[in-house]
């Protein structure tokens, strides 16, 4: 078994090595420098749509999905192993996509045979980009108070209302989508539907964000028809499948707490320099600076712990919300203490210095990642009462 | 001095109020900048602010101004702060007045009557690093006959690229790090020499990295006396950091206030967010540190208007000031974020425009780390 | 009038200066070496006893008390005059009482004359010693859940039930008591009494404090008769009575923030030492007290602040509240960069160079700070619905 | 290494848990105290120790012991943790036996059977300021005849009045600063010359100041090699401040346990405290923060025990998990006593007692201020 994973290993590195450009071994800047595929795909550069056509080719833009469904078929052994080599040689994801770490996910586990086939395939391919309508205005937190109707037509639904959050709705083909089918039952009357971003009805509006950037679409359904072949799971039983995605989504992001980034003390040498101790020369940004640090360190081996203990099976259940609430809040300490770092420069909007303005967007884009995918506030209440089992008040 | 405002103070703050929030509202800042305004500020609200009387609030009566002092000034700052609005109030009629008080009579004459009349517009040329250091002063100044030829770079110079007049700190003696050998200099922002890069900043204000390529200056420019420039620096600091903490407050102020409106508007789970607990526990620890924050703001403003006796002390109210505004304006600008949920993150909403000038107030004169750390040193520690 | 009062000061100065012995000029370093009179009352020296005579007879342990209750009669201005010229000269307070401190000012609210004529005087002189009954062992922040009975017996209440955390019932000659009168009325059904602790069934239980002191006790009542004469205020209305007191208790508590003590960094330096640079020897510990300091010195214009207002009556009525708590826990965070600062030596218990663990007791003391009176979390609450108005639950 | 405990591990664990709770609960440390006892612990748990074989977890099977890891004596550590047991095991089992692998046979000899019998109790005398500053050495260790005369005092020595074995740390060479030119010693506790000040600490444990009035020991008693002492001094530092954690990463959990099962049953306002959201938020918190400061601990723990290959990284992790455990153990102990209200400040309530240990714990070889600006010099900032 070993000597297998071993060989394995090696041909991995050899055909990585071989096929992967070196312009797609340079870290990703931006998310709009990562390859989205889709219907109107667009490629930063030649390699970049080689490199996805290789890596679909095998199968390997989802490593661990079934072969019959565009997938790799590897084991856990061995996709760990190609995240491993592809890490090592600095390779990039050959495709960014929401329907590989979201909707995939789901149509696996709650999909028909049918749709699985109709449209896996076509996430590993990256033909069809798909966005996720969950989040509404008056929702918020309280997501299972979505309003968005679905009225049964006979053999479809007929769709209206609006969402908001969706990420690149306005480059999306297709989206994944809860709906409400029984306003009498909050948590079973709502359903989980796809459909296809050309509907007649369907418009999006981008959200301008503080960052200044619009990841995020307003999105409008005005009498959408969406036929019932497109329900997944059971009709009003939609909020077991969204509770499935969104732990996943948790997990997503609680895990990018753990990556690697410059330390905040670098940015600071680099800025400030340092005394004649050799110190960093502001001295209770320094302090400041060396508190978080030694928690970001612990919180790397949580992180570590965390994905240890969950692929044993042995994480609480409730984890996850632990996971994201503090990688969230030490990402935005860490982005508070690096415009202290940079001092006046950081906040620059525009300049060349910055990269347009980079440090100064990043820490406000970081502001969202205690409200997104689930507030911190929200995480503190499941940890309270799933964990801890403190009582309702 | 009882630490509250006197009733003219209160009446000041009563007719500040309305005028800010209607001729500089937060719409006002937005016009600007999705105007993409080159200055950062409007000419015609500085002219408003003079028939205010704003301008020169700071100005002695004998050179034609209001002589009133540090609390003044800092209640229109806190108007400016609680509505964003871009103006180059604080270098000119706190920063460069404070400056001018030392300059010799040619100097003033030259350049009060402008600024009383909102005509003139003064920056601030004292950085030369990414932290505020401003004993840290390369920029050299020689002498050129009967005056001096200054040549060096500084940043971070708010609305240098439009200045009328630049205070800058200069070296005229001494080596970098010295605190003696500093001397100031009253530099007409259309000097030969002079160039200006101009960068937007968060907050679309824009500051402009300054070049000073042997500009010269006559006798009548240095200001205070020569290397004896850190006294006047000093008290310039003094009144600009108290003045950008008051600002600061202002600017905190309106957003805890609209934040504390999003709690009694906003519904989820079937109540109102503002009737849960965890929320109001926050919500009413931010209030007591915004007051206490609000009580050094007073007190740096009060010690700096009884004049020289209270230098010291005022100095370091200063600093104490700065530093705690900058600690609780931070926290209430990332809880208005936060509250605000996704709502916090859109650019159509107001509270994002607040963090951004929060944070560039912050960095301003130096952040609490800055003030923290300046006080250890003058306690001796 | 200002000529007046400078000569006021004058001979406040010469009288202090030739009245209070130099033993009473000396800080006072524990609650065991201050005069709390009473008929039990002792005395560390005998200057303090000269001090408290020398005092009463003026009425100046009181001095702005009307001069028929014992008071020295003065006026706000001559009291404050007064306080000056003792702390010019450090003399110490002659007299330390809840008399003085709470009941006082509660009887000149709501006693009766007769109430007056006869307990005032007596707490000027510091001839009866007061304690105050108002928590229970079930009622916590929940003050008016209180269950301690008082049945109508015609002329007198029988009362029976519990009292906790009574400052030194056990060295008390009377308490201050709230009773429960009305069963039925939570808050109009309380009734503020006073009697004698020699009273027939009323004993007391000191409680150890983790601190190691005893300065509260458990305090008992069984079949205790108390003469419906000693009732102040209302029957049944006893619990505007002790808001009134509370509120006042909060705002003496709220004082003590902003008295002066020797600053953390200083006890830092002597324990630690400097570096080549003339800074604390321990960069971190540095920084945080760097960062307390501004925080207190910027709470040190915050008491001035709030004194001036509340003289001028423009005070919100629950900002005492804001500063019982700001205060307390700033109190706390202090005394736990004190142990910092003091290292291992600040961990003795018994050593004589702690003076017998003056470090490790007070800073276990000051944990009480934010729970006595009112704890921070009631604090929170009632800025949040009174000064904020958020909405209730 | 996968980040939790193996099955053996977790076997230890669901022994000692029970042992702890039953031989050295929370009332074994009331009765030591309460009787005034001159030792600050028990002998006879110590024996108890030694028959349930924890006292030689850390000794190589080759010399008798169980040849286990940091794992192991962590699972011990904790359990004491939670119960406040007061034990040697810290210092004898860990910071000795981790002292003694370097050591010579002969010393080896001499010692660790006792050690592993339970019968002999070390203590480690390493510091000699207010604040943790291990490489701050001035006690002098001169040549004398075929051994050393040791002259100086040590502080915050743990027990050290009745210790049978000191480790100490002297100097041999260099100034008190220096790195180089430490050396460190095995000292039998009855050497002449040697004599101790107990002082009883807040938590009525029993720390010591040695004094060395030319305490005379032969050649065998240097530990590794002679002025290079820092190596063996720091393997030895990185097991103690792992094992500290672990140790007040216990006293943690049994406050925060405590205070859980507190807001389960008490009432306020008619409801169960544990329902209040303020309230709930913040356990929710304090949770966080354990599992990330277990984590850190286990860290630690398993990169001692991987060996000399990662000792630069257990160094760090050491550090790491010390200071971690600091932050998150004081939050701890402090909503434990604020939680519990007035009854949290009786002596009569367990928690108090926790707050004092922690505080103990947190001194002891490091707080997060030493270890948060230990790192920092490491990372060269």
């Amino acid at each position: 078994m070993t000597d297998q994973l071993e060989a394995f290993r090696a041909e991995t590195r050899q055909w990585l090595e071989a096929n992967c450009p070196p312009a797609m071994r340079q870290p990703v800047r931006t998310e709009d420098d990562a390859c989205w595929g889709g219907r109107r795909a667009t490629f930063s550069c030649p390699e970049q749509r080689q490199w996805l056509e290789v890596m679909a080719e095998r199968g390997w833009t989802v490593p661990d999905w079934p072969k019959e469904y565009g997938g790799g078929g590897l084991s856990r052994d061995e996709a760990r192993i190609l995240r491993q080599e592809m890490a090592a040689l600095g390779c990039r994801l050959p495709l960014s996509s929401f329907g590989i770490w979201m909707l995939g996910p789901a149509l696996l586990k709650f999909g028909t045979h049918e749709q699985k086939l109709e449209h896996l395939p076509r996430i590993a391919r990256g033909e069809i980009r798909w966005c996720q309508g969950y989040s509404e205005p008056n929702a918020g937190s309280d997501l299972a108070s979505l309003a968005t109707r679905a009225e049964d037509q006979g053999d479809h639904f007929l769709v209206n209302g609006q969402k908001i959050w969706t990420s690149y709705a306005d480059k999306a083909d297709w989206i994944f989508c809860l709906v409400r089918t029984n306003p009498a039952d909050k948590h079973n009357g709502i359903t989980f539907v796809l459909f296809d971003m050309e509907s007649e009805g369907v418009s999006t509006r981008p959200i301008l964000l503080i960052s200044g950037y619009s990841p995020f679409c307003e999105t409008f359904f005005d009498n959408v028809k969406v036929p019932k072949a497109n329900v997944v799971g059971e009709i009003n039983r939609g909020w077991d499948v969204a509770k499935y995605l969104l732990g996943h989504e948790r997990e997503m992001i609680a895990g990018m707490g753990g990556r690697s980034s410059t330390p905040v003390s670098k940015v600071a040498m680099a800025a400030i320099g340092a005394d004649a101790q050799g110190r960093l020369d502001d001295p209770v940004l320094r302090a400041r600076i060396a508190l978080f640090e030694l928690k970001a360190q612990a919180f790397g081996a949580m992180s570590e712990r965390f994905t240890d203990m969950f692929k044993a099976g042995t994480a609480h259940p409730a984890q996850p919300s632990m996971m994201k609430y503090y990688g969230t809040e030490l990402n935005k300490a860490r982005h508070e203490l690096l415009m202290a770092a940079g001092g006046a420069e950081a906040l620059e909007w525009e300049s060349e210095a910055t990269r347009g303005g980079t440090p100064a967007r990043d820490w406000l884009r970081t502001k969202a990642n205690s409200i997104e995918g689930g507030t911190s506030e929200v995480q503190l209440n499941i940890i309270a009462k799933r964990i801890l089992a403190l009582p309702g008040a | 001095m009882a630490l509250y405002l006197t009733e003219e103070q209160q009446m000041l703050a009563d007719t500040a109020r309305p005028f800010m929030a209607e001729a500089a509202p937060v719409a006002h800042l937005r016009a600007l900048r999705d105007g993409n305004d080159p200055a950062g500020f409007s000419r015609d609200l500085w002219k408003q602010f003079a028939e205010m009387g704003f301008t020169g609030v700071l100005v002695p009566e004998g050179d034609g101004g209001l002589g009133l002092g540090h609390v003044e000034a800092g209640i229109v700052l806190e108007e400016m702060g609680r509505n964003l609005s871009p103006s180059p109030f604080l270098a000119t009629s706190v920063g460069a007045v404070g400056a001018l008080a030392d300059a010799s009579a040619e100097a003033r004459g030259r350049w009060l009557p402008g600024i009383i009349a909102g005509e003139t517009v003064a920056a601030l040329a004292l950085e030369e690093g990414a932290r505020h250091r401003p004993e840290r002063v390369a920029l050299a100044a020689t002498r050129s006959g009967n005056g001096y030829k200054l040549t060096g770079a500084k940043r971070f110079v708010v609305h240098g690229h439009v200045a009328d007049l630049v205070i800058v700190s200069a070296r005229t003696a001494g080596g970098a790090d010295d605190a003696e050998g500093i001397t100031l200099f009253a530099v007409p922002g259309n000097s030969k020499g002079l160039s200006a890069h101009a960068e937007r900043l968060a907050d679309s204000s824009i500051a402009a990295r300054l070049e000073f390529d042997g500009v010269e200056v006559d006798g009548s420019a240095v200001i205070g006396t020569l290397d004896q420039g850190m006294a006047s620096l000093g008290r310039v600091l003094g009144g600009v950091r108290t003045g950008a903490a008051a600002e600061m407050l202002g600017v905190a102020s309106g957003a805890a206030d609209m934040t504390l409106g999003y709690l009694k508007e906003r519904k989820q789970f079937g109540q109102l967010i503002g009737s849960f607990q965890a929320l109001q526990h926050r919500a009413a620890h931010l209030y007591s540190e915004l007051e206490v924050a609000r009580a050094a703001v007073l007190k740096a403003q009060q010690l700096l208007d009884e004049g020289p006796d209270k230098a010291a002390r005022a100095d370091r109210a200063a600093s104490v000031a700065k530093g705690m505004v900058g600690l609780a304006a931070v926290l209430a600008v990332q809880e208005g974020v936060q509250m605000h949920g996704g709502m916090g993150m859109t650019d159509a909403y107001d509270i994002g425009l607040y963090m951004k000038r929060q944070r560039v107030l912050a960095e301003l004169f130096g952040d609490a780390d800055y003030h923290a750390d300046r006080l250890a040193r003058l306690s001796g520690y």
